[in-house]
């Protein structure tokens, strides 16, 4: 047990866990301003659900000894997850690293709000979120950091581009499909960009937690990874804006938050087993093609990917599972490997059979708990209710009032 | 001088207005105005809830139209409004119509019939 | 038809909307078009400042209620804004009163006097 | 009585209103009520991109300026007005002049031409 | 000294100091724009005012020896506060606890500011911080946590359920009931609720600060006290949002936001104390409290507390207090004591008695400096200032300016 | 090496990188809603090209040994910058120092949007940012720590008064001169205090791990300057408020939280060699005499510096340099010196050179850069592009959208 890596992770924990609030101001930001509450409610509420059913069953499932598909039920209620360490780090408190683990677990699903924003019922939501993190999250988190057989298979996700990224914008692409587009999809524009600025700044910084934490101590590798997440982003806002100036002869400020995120997601799984150089390269075609994602690919296959969750995170996270496969070394971090343009083609492969099964997965499971739940609720509001806006109509409220 | 001048004002929901305005556009309407306000109507009033207290409120989002027209006539732009707006259900609004005694155009200076004239 | 349309404006500041509507239902009003303007009049003007400099602004919160009738005496709305709205300060508002040429209601296309009546 | 009330409906953009109030002030224009609104005409439409997508827009923001005159000549408002916002360019606006049934003063419950005089 | 918990320490003072702009924003959100400013105004200036005074006098006043009643003043002006460890901690400097507990003064007067929205008179409000803070919080904080009497009598508040959300809570009442009710209480709505929903996330994320930085270490009490807060207000959110849907049939966003709220104040007493299962309860029933307090409380009693000071906070921190009677645990931290759930009435006795105490003079004491203000200055504005609004009568500002 | 220093090392570059955003909504709330989104971007976008050029070249230049005028290219693509620790400090990694340093240079450019904003082409911004960052932030940065002569000449900087405050702010004010008034100067108004006040509080928020951090370990040094900074800026509030009152009869929101940075900006390069009770004084004049520069010596001089770079950076910077010069004492750090009042004359002497050096620096090299991009791209945005605004004439976007 190392004191100072507990203070560490404490901090990286309360970093990663600011960036679900950062997510629903980022998303609500974008949303017509009759649907804020509603979509920053869909982000808000994994903080309540996810976060009892984590100390549960979730980090159970996911992260105890099991089998190579899925933990066991020995840490159920925090059974025997207490202050000494646990498994997966030496240096800090077991309860530690499940609060770490809590903090994506909550994050991953409010991502998925992102899909399905501005249409679909709030009570098959809440239910869909409890649903899917255990059926996807946890079995996934567990084949990848819970010994499972992506782990054993050698596939490299250094801070969840597959867990986290990939699942979350598979998932919200999926939604996305079986809901259908919003009846105004052609025609909306973000209600209110200073908050989603300032949600993405938020996500941001949260994400240096998230990356620089998952070392769970403040090595090397750790360093490392603090530079290559801030020249990823940095460079995500460059390829983005070429990209779109290319397109439009305009940078946005939508566009360089939007690119930082796609830089901060294709750098995720890669952060520590690339050099800042090659980080500089994958952020700036992280950026690229996140805005190819969102602007061609999303037009050309005519889906309603509201707020793109899966134009950032499920493609970002895609790149990013790839680039790794091209750009790790294990000059920069020894349990890594070498890819491709280091000269070994076999983690490139394993790479994709991760990206993979993972969408498969995803998307299977994903699409049967959507349809059982769309059983007993539906899975989309009505159109008076769309067009009334789901702030009044859900929840009863309205974001912002006047005088009269 | 014959000439009539009208002004159109159009309450209804939001709607696509570039959509609409292309409508207007056929018959040779080119200018208006646009305001977002509130209307209370046939439409049900709906609830807000804050920290537990209702308040009953039946003041719904609506825009607000105006047209004023001189050679378009009147009832082509009523006809091409109830066809773009009317969805049967209370709250498509009403269409309201004034007779003006004037119109000055501010650039121009140009007075009545010729101050709607689109010239450069 | 002998039917008189009218159009009533009233500019006023803000106020409890529900409880004025009430008042207004009462004597047969059931719709009306509110928005949020500003108006500059007698209430005295007030200074901003930002940063140290000042500026002294005249335009104040105000609220337009609109409200075409029909059947309903104009007189009777006027008496029950004045009684609802007159607080004996600066800034009470006015009332403009204009004629209508017409109405029509889109959703069912009746015109003038029909036009308002709520039928569903 | 033989007096005309007269609605001058001023369409522009936005402007240093302080300053204009105060032209208006000086041929004894003491109220008036503003309001933010949108407007399409000749000025050109311009586009706008989120996340790829183009849009193009037509709706230009604009102020909306009613004055309600009686003693003050309606020709006077419309100078004083092309004066100072004319600017040679599409997008000067329009002024639309309307006739008025009546006004009420809601403080003092006088009506017509006095209900616009500022007595308190 | 310990470097680590230093590192610790400072992170924490600076996550609680961030809940203060962060009750600005809360606050600000749920005023008529009229008033944003002036009520943010109300919430900030303590930073100014609070800290000056803090380290001037309030500090020794609440911390130094002194008796069990009011500290003394070795302490002022900073005297012997430096960087060698204090009294309070042997691991980190004495200046950093000193500036630890100066974010919790400062807090707590910016609670206040809840219960007087909208209608008191800004320097009315601010001389009143500055009497309060001295005869009011010192002494209760001297009392729980500077060896006073309560600390003395056994009773246990691990983070500040009386000295911080108990006493703010009833000044708000007593400020809020001697102002009288807004003119247009019955018909406010927040102005801006993604506002207030950030305002809340920045509350929320100090809050972790807050219970765990009062380990002063990152031990096992504190790792304890991390989940125990992560799931006190994940669990206020579920407690508030059920009985809400229950009254109402609707699940908001502002009671989603209020309920974590609710289920932090709850939990803050009882933090260092209870079982990560005993707290899920603490923080379901604080969010259900709260909300009857909230909405029925109030209504039925008719005083105008604006924006929940002791909807919030005053309730909120009662049953906080009483749980921590009921739930407390020695076998969580030897420190503690057992609560009548584990076989012992002692502590809910003790606690009761910490409870009523702080209630009834944290009452009188408010109610006497009020009225003392009120001699020298209105409390109230006048009533055309209160229908203009304050932020332009009393700051001569308008929070927000369109084109014209 | 020391584990703790880098974690308190990462926590306080993760500070002060949220200080970025934080001038981006500071700024953003302050101009027209029709600039909002083209304002943050200006401070935006540094964190894209300024972090990647940082680790290119800007930190090579700025830090590595070369003469007394610039670093050399030792350094450069980060070069021998690992995880071993540099010169700069034997107890946290060299790559950790070099973006604890980023954030600097990132902050620095993004203050100076400030001068320039409502009317600046984004273009030349951009350009004008990365020549500026190379010919002056380098410069002017080896010169005072990087071993240059001014660090040689004995000035003390604890926190970058110089560096990034006067140089910033006078980059503001030559850029507003040369770009001329606004047209709507006489008549703007902050079109969102909210948003200007949540960055106000982020970026003094990440003030403390400003000035905290620059002390490079949590020492003795180092907790003086957390009681130093804290103090200053509530003080700076107090100044700034008491002398508006004085001229307006009213205290206001900006008016607060323009006074905290005022008070922050005086005490960054005095607060690793003063007293509590110095900073106190310090922190009261410099929001006294930002207020001043703000109000009355803007007003007399007719330069448009629009959202007062120069007014508070440049202004509160000169003053706190000077300040040094009076209040420093070695009995707060050795390291040090002694002031004026602490009976030498040389370090005040010392400052003002420093001071008097760096505006002229500054200026001259400022004005030449801009001089050469506008031979290639206009530096003035269109009038008509001005009167429709910059977000939807430079960047195709508006900030809000209503429902119509
Ligand atoms: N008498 C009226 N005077 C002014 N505005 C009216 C009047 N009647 C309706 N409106 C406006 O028209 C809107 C639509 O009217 P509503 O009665 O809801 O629809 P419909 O008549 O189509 O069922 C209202 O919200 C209101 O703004
Ligand atoms: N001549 C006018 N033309 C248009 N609007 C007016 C006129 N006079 C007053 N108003 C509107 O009425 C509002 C109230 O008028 P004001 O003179 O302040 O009140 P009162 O006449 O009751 O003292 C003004 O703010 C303005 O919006
Ligand atoms: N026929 C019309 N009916 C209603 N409003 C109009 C009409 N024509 C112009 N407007 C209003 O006047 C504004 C200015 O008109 P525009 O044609 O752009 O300017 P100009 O005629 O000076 O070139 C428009 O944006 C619109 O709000």
């Amino acid at each position: 047990m190392q004191m100072t890596d507990s203070v560490f992770m404490f901090l990286a924990t309360m970093m990663v866990w600011l960036m679900t609030p950062g997510i629903a101001l980022f998303y609500g930001g974008m949303v017509k301003s009759k649907n804020v509450l509603n979509t920053a409610m869909h982000s808000y509420m994994p903080l309540a659900v996810i976060s009892i059913l984590w100390v549960l069953i979730g980090y159970s499932l996911s992260f105890s000894p099991g089998n190579t598909l899925l933990g066991g039920l020995d840490w159920v209620g925090l059974k025997d997850v207490g202050f000494a360490p646990g498994p997966y780090s030496e240096t800090i408190p077991h309860s530690l690293f499940m609060l770490f683990q809590m903090t994506f677990a909550v994050l991953t699903v409010s991502i998925i709000a992102g899909g399905i924003a501005e249409r679909m019922k709030f009570s098959a939501f809440l239910i869909f979120t409890i649903l899917w993190s255990l059926f996807v999250y946890a079995p996934v988190a567990h084949w990848v950091w819970g010994g499972g057989w992506l782990a054993e298979l050698g596939t490299l996700d250094f801070a969840g581009g597959n867990v986290v990224h990939i699942s979350s914008g598979v998932a919200g692409l999926v939604l996305a499909i079986m809901l259908g587009k919003r009846k105004e999809s052609g025609d909306s524009a973000p209600h209110n960009l200073p908050l989603t600025f300032l949600g993405g700044s938020l996500i941001w910084f949260g994400w240096y937690g998230f990356n620089v934490g998952s070392a769970l101590t403040i090595n090397e590798v750790a360093m490392n990874v603090f530079v290559n997440t801030a020249v990823a982003a940095a460079a995500g806002i460059i390829g983005w804006l070429i990209v779109e100036y290319m397109a439009n002869k305009k940078a946005t400020l939508l566009g360089a938050v939007s690119g930082a995120i796609s830089g901060l997601v294709a750098i995720t799984p890669a952060c520590g087993f690339v050099t800042p150089a090659s980080s500089i390269i994958i952020g700036v075609i992280g950026g690229a093609v996140c805005f190819w994602g969102v602007f061609f690919l999303k037009n050309k296959l005519g889906y309603d990917d509201a707020l793109d969750a899966f134009g950032l995170h499920g493609i970002g996270g895609t790149w990013g599972g790839i680039a790794t496969g091209l750009f790790a070394t294990t000059s920069v971090n020894e349990n890594g490997a070498n890819g491709l343009f280091y000269g070994d083609f076999n983690l490139l492969w394993k790479q994709l059979v991760a990206i993979i099964v993972t969408y498969i997965f995803v998307a299977v499971v994903t699409y049967i708990v959507a349809k059982v739940i769309n059983l007993f609720v539906p899975l989309r509001v009505s159109e008076e209710d769309e067009s009334m806006g789901l702030d009044l109509t859900l929840h009863g409220e309205k974001a912002y009032h006047e005088s009269i | 001088m014959s000439e009539v001048l009208t002004k159109i004002e159009i309450i209804t929901r939001p709607i696509k207005f570039e959509q609409f305005k292309a409508e207007l556009a056929k018959i040779g309407v080119s200018g208006m105005t646009v305001s977002e306000v509130k209307g209370t109507g046939l439409q049900k009033s709906y609830v807000e809830t804050y920290r537990g207290r209702n308040r009953e409120m039946s003041l719904h989002d609506r825009m607000k139209i105006e047209i004023v027209v001189c050679e378009v006539p009147v009832q082509d732009v009523v006809d091409v409004a109830r066809k773009f707006l009317s969805t049967g259900k209370p709250g498509d609004g009403k269409i309201f119509i004034y007779e003006l005694a004037n119109v000055v155009n501010i650039r121009t200076g140009k007075e009545g019939h010729d101050a709607l004239k689109n010239d450069l």
